[in-house]
């Protein structure tokens, strides 16, 4: 890169919920800021650029960063806001990266949010993505789309519901020791395997809430993250990886750019073995069982063979490899910030301050991902030192 | 596969469909605490109230909790008489779906007495060719009240 | 600016109603045009285009997320391919940041819009907060109507300063061939029209519905000179976001066009803009915008913008022609006013304006506009 | 997912319903309707490899080329998955929410293109991938020239 090296100097997020009456998607957007603020340890007077990120059919808003901007007191700043359907939050993040990157501006907030509660009910008519004229006359969803991804997945790996079941249980987990996280459900095998039944093999319990939260990080170019920060982490890399609805679920049911996102940008920085390499993943499943394909478009599993390592128990935040410690996308998704929730998480474990889910051991490198639609993929690599 | 014939599509017409579709939604608005208190005090007690930011000492209405250039946490509640100097006015004279009323109605922008921002609402109670940027405004309240923005019916004119 | 960015290819439709066309048919057209020009390619090995920036409000294609079954026409597989969702000239702000940032070489902008789809006031009013403004069904035009009432109360700005800048407008339009509105209209013509909102007249509103898509492809410095003999660059630009409860602002004052452009103007090193810039590219959606945003944009003091107007300065052949295109009052489409300005003002520096062309410009000005009376502003600066 | 503990104080929360009309302009896409409403399926073939795409795509998403060329897809085609949903989803075509009895189904037609459809065969059991399903249209004058004209795909 040319352009300056970036660091994320501060993370903040709501406490994610099913429901706040309390607040309106504004107040709850200025949660995550002063979260984020003080995190930093700055003022709202040193941000000079903001960016924004909503999922608009999930938001009855066109263009909503309006009236959050007075909210988070950021009238009189420069920025816009981003949206890419599921990615709308990482592609705010790669926005926050580029703009503060560019020597421009000196501390750049981004704040993405999703107020679910008010959403339930207007988006599935609203459509969840699928709502070009033809796909839309089907009643296809993220449900119809993961029952199809994971029964092919099925039929290619031979992993059964028991495996899929396992990889619930071990999300389940790790939200329970993460304060921010919305669903904490004391998980057994046997009570995911006998959950209602959306459509075969996805249960409720393997689908991704909806959720009232927000989150927000605080970006700044190198020499203004070490002198404002004791612990920067550092922006390695990122790849907004989309495919534009190039692909149906009928044309490939395992449509994904993860894969190939993660060859190019392993490529670009050196990276011949990732499970080595990178310490804690924090990558975005909107399904438990998409877990499974991810860990191994990711590198940290072989093709068709991720269900075996949670047959061997070597998934879980003190285990081999700790994938999605802070209990992941199943736990806790309020759409537009759910990248922007990966992105702090993986930053709280570079910095070692997750606290109860943190991953033991030093966290040099961690990845973190957005996704969307059917298989669009956003990849970010965050580094302790440069 | 099978012997199915394949035939040419020549015969197939191009010309160009206009297809129309209605997206229907119904999203819950959620007030928060700081608009709860607003409006409760309009219906419960008529009455208008700003809030004031402990840094910049600004008086806002429409309330939030956050002072929009500064970031600080709002809390202060301060009563306005409701009364306040019309700004700047408009009629709209063209009709669309979302509207609540059969133009032509007239907006303006209330700068209340108090308080260092306005309020825009509907001005009526005057015939709307006589509407004047400067005129002393206060609000109509409904007789029926429940907790919205809508419980002034419209700003007046004083006297 | 640590370095510069170039623009290195434009392209835009004709502006005009196309029932008969699918939004991807604009996207595909202006954005292999602008790739013919340059002879790139979508490649990842940092060869041809190496990423993609869209703007335009996602309920404008469709009843949500409709953009992502769109984004494989401008090259989004397996690409980086994002998206602005706000008036086109701040994707080509965040472009050229992206630019600038290093992180990628070779981008491509576009713009669509497709007003003849959609219910344009009915969107724009999905932008109004909730709870105070959306429930008393303030939309954009009302909005736009109560800050013309405000501005020209307030500095004595007359029907008739308002008038010629249609007139002006319209004028202009009948240059370019990509216009949508180029009819003679007098200023008579424009005070007779019907009254849509006071002070707002029919004629003084942007014509809608009208269809169209812009394309830009923008590149590093080193990258530019070896793509064409005429790389215009981007030499300033910011955005700045105002109060979004129209009663907590003057909406006499653009106090975040004021912000935008003094930010753009430092960057560019402009000191006097009436003086330095030979060309400007000003969204104005209606009428009185043009005063107001040119007091924001500094080219005239504040309140001055009537006389502006009357001092013929703005006119063709005049100090500062404003809106060689026709502009907004023209026909461009929402979402796309910015980015059209922009390419607008690309083509002059070029010397490829035809016959809207102003005489040998060195410095052009490029401003676009989003949110309830002027909420949100860019500015970008230009040179060639 | 619908109206559970709603607030009843408006002054708390309020219900904003809103229809957003749109008129979409199909432009290329039109001849794929009309060929719908004729019953046959028609899809757009990239001319570098060949691949057919329903729905129609204005260019090869990977090899970025303009399609110009249609083809006829036959009415048969190889059942790839089957699965059946349990929760109730809306209908686009009536906008109303609704059990769905009968399995959606991916094909790939004998023209190469792979769509969806739903299925007559109701035991998923028996919808093995790789059998031939044959699709069975509305009548004429039902047809809208949309993917749903298409009742269903029925086992040969």
């Amino acid at each position: 890169m040319t352009g300056e090296r970036i660091a994320i100097v501060g993370v903040g997020q709501t406490v994610h919920k099913s429901k706040r009456t309390d607040v309106n998607t504004a107040e709850l957007c200025a949660e995550a800021v002063e979260a984020a603020l003080a995190d930093a340890q700055l003022t709202i007077k040193d941000i000079d650029c903001v960016i924004l990120g909503s999922f608009e059919p999930a938001d009855g808003y066109s263009g909503p960063d309006k009236f959050i901007i007075p909210e988070i007191g950021c009238v009189g700043k420069a920025g816009f806001e981003m949206q890419n359907v599921g990615t709308t939050g990482a592609v705010a993040c790669a926005a926050a990266f580029n703009m503060a990157a560019s020597g421009l501006f000196e501390n750049v907030l981004c704040v993405a949010w999703q107020k679910m509660d008010e959403a339930a009910g207007a988006f599935g008519r609203g459509g969840g993505g699928a709502n070009e004229y033809w796909t839309g006359q089907f009643p296809m969803s993220p449900i119809t789309n993961f029952a199809r991804r994971t029964y092919d997945y099925m039929t290619r790996s031979g992993c059964t519901e028991e495996h899929l079941a396992m990889v619930r249980v071990k999300q389940d987990q790790c939200a329970q020791r993460n304060k921010y996280a919305q669903l904490k459900l004391g998980l057994t095998v046997e009570k995911v395997m006998n959950d209602f039944l959306l459509a075969w093999p996805i249960r409720r319990l393997h689908m991704c809430p909806t959720t009232a939260g927000s989150a927000a990080i605080i970006v700044c170019p190198e020499k203004r993250a070490k002198k404002v920060s004791k612990k920067p982490v550092w922006v390695e890399d990122w790849f907004t990886c989309h495919q534009g609805g190039a692909l149906t679920m009928a044309e490939d049911p395992q449509a994904s750019t993860l894969g190939y996102a993660c060859k190019k940008i392993y490529k670009r920085r050196g990276i011949t073995n990732p499970k080595k390499e990178i310490q804690a993943w924090e990558v975005y499943e909107p399904a438990s069982t998409a877990e499974l394909r991810w860990m191994e478009e990711v590198g940290v599993a072989e093709d068709y063979k991720a269900w075996k390592l949670f047959e061997q128990g070597k998934v879980g935040i003190e285990k081999e490899i700790p994938f999605n410690p802070s209990g992941g996308v199943t736990a806790t998704n309020p759409i537009g910030a759910t990248p922007v929730v990966r992105v702090v998480e993986a930053s709280l474990q570079v910095r070692g301050d997750a606290e109860e889910h943190q991953v033991p051991g030093t966290i040099n490198r961690a990845l973190a991902t957005g996704y969307g639609g059917q298989g669009e993929n956003v990849v970010f690599l965050l580094k302790k030192t440069l | 596969m099978t012997h199915h014939d394949k035939k040419g599509v020549a015969d197939i017409p191009e010309d160009p469909i206009v297809v129309e579709v209605q997206a229907h939604s119904n999203f819950l608005v959620t007030v928060g605490n700081t608009g709860n208190k607003f409006l409760t005090e309009i219906r419960d007690n008529k009455t208008l109230m700003g809030i004031k930011c402990p840094t910049c000492k600004k008086i806002y209405i429409p309330p939030r909790s956050h002072c929009p250039t500064c970031f600080a946490k709002m809390s202060e509640w301060v009563k306005l008489s409701g009364q306040g100097t019309l700004e700047t006015f408009t009629i709209v004279r063209y009709k669309e779906q979302y509207m609540p009323k059969e133009p032509p109605y007239a907006y303006g922008v209330i700068k209340l007495d108090g308080a260092d921002t306005g309020i825009v609402h509907f001005i009526s109670g005057v015939d709307l060719n006589k509407i004047k940027v400067g005129m002393k405004m206060e609000p109509v309240f409904k007789e029926q009240r429940v907790g919205s923005i809508l419980d002034i019916e419209y700003f007046k004119p004083v006297g | 600016m640590a370095q510069r960015v170039g623009i290195v290819a434009v392209a835009q439709t004709k502006f005009e109603e196309k029932p008969g066309q699918h939004i991807g048919e604009l996207l595909y057209q202006t954005s292999r045009d602008v790739m013919k020009q340059t002879g790139l390619e979508f490649k990842d090995d940092g060869t041809g285009i190496d990423s993609t920036i869209a703007s335009g409000y996602d309920l404008m294609s469709g009843p949500g997320g409709a953009y992502m079954f769109l984004g494989y026409i401008v090259g989004a597989w397996q690409r980086e391919d994002e998206r602005v969702i706000e008036d086109g000239s701040m994707a080509v702000y965040y472009a050229a940041a992206q630019i600038l940032s290093g992180h990628a070489d070779v981008t491509l902008v576009v713009g669509y819009s497709k007003e003849t789809q959609i219910d344009k006031n009915l969107i724009e009013c999905l932008s109004m907060d909730q709870i105070y403004q959306r429930r008393i069904g303030l939309d954009f035009v009302s909005a736009a109507a109560l800050q013309a009432m405000r501005y020209t109360t307030k500095y004595g700005i007359t029907p008739e300063q308002l008038a010629k800048v249609v007139v002006k407008a319209r004028k202009n339009a009948k240059n370019n061939p990509y216009a949508y509105c180029c009819d003679s209209l007098t200023v008579q013509d424009v005070l007779r029209s019907t009254m849509l909102c006071d002070p707002i007249r029919v004629q003084e509103a942007k014509p809608t519905p009208v269809d169209g898509a812009c394309a830009l492809i923008l590149a590093t410095e080193d990258k530019a000179k070896k793509l064409t003999k005429k790389p215009v660059w981007i030499t300033g630009m910011s955005s700045c976001y105002d109060h979004h409860e129209l009663g907590y602002r003057d909406l006499a004052n653009c106090d975040a066009l004021v912000t935008a452009a003094s930010k753009a103007y430092k960057m560019a090193g402009i000191t006097n803009p009436l003086k330095e810039f030979d060309v400007a590219e000003i969204s104005e959606h209606y009428s009185y915008q043009e005063p107001l945003w040119c007091e924001g944009l500094g080219l005239c003091g504040k309140g001055e913008g009537g006389k502006l107007i009357d001092s013929g300065k703005t006119e063709m052949g005049g100090e500062l022609p404003v809106n060689p295109s026709g502009g907004v009052l023209s026909g461009i489409p929402h979402c796309l006013a910015g980015m059209h300005s922009v390419v607008e003002c690309a083509l002059q520096l070029r010397g490829e304006a035809d016959k809207r062309q102003v005489k040998g410009p060195k410095k052009a000005l490029a401003h676009g506009v989003d949110g309830p009376a002027g909420q949100l502003h860019c500015v970008i600066t230009l040179e060639n | 997912m619908l109206k559970k503990e709603e607030p009843q104080d408006p002054s708390v929360a309020f219900r904003y319903p809103r229809v957003i009309p749109y008129k979409h302009s199909l432009g290329y896409q039109s001849k794929f309707a009309h060929a719908l409403k004729m019953g046959r399926i028609i899809a757009t073939k990239c001319p570098v490899d060949g691949r057919c795409t329903v729905p129609p795509r204005i260019v090869c998403p990977m090899h970025h080329v303009r399609q110009t060329e249609w083809v006829d897809q036959g009415q048969r085609g190889k059942l790839l998955s089957a699965f059946k949903i349990n929760f109730p989803m809306f209908d686009s075509r009536t906008g109303d929410l609704k059990s769905w009895e009968t399995p959606i189904v991916s094909i790939e037609l004998e023209g190469g293109a792979r769509m969806d459809g739903w299925c007559a065969e109701t035991d998923t059991e028996k919808l093995k991938p790789g059998i031939i399903l044959e699709a069975v249209w509305r009548p004429p004058e039902e047809r809208k020239g949309r993917v749903d004209d298409i009742l269903y795909w029925k086992p040969v």
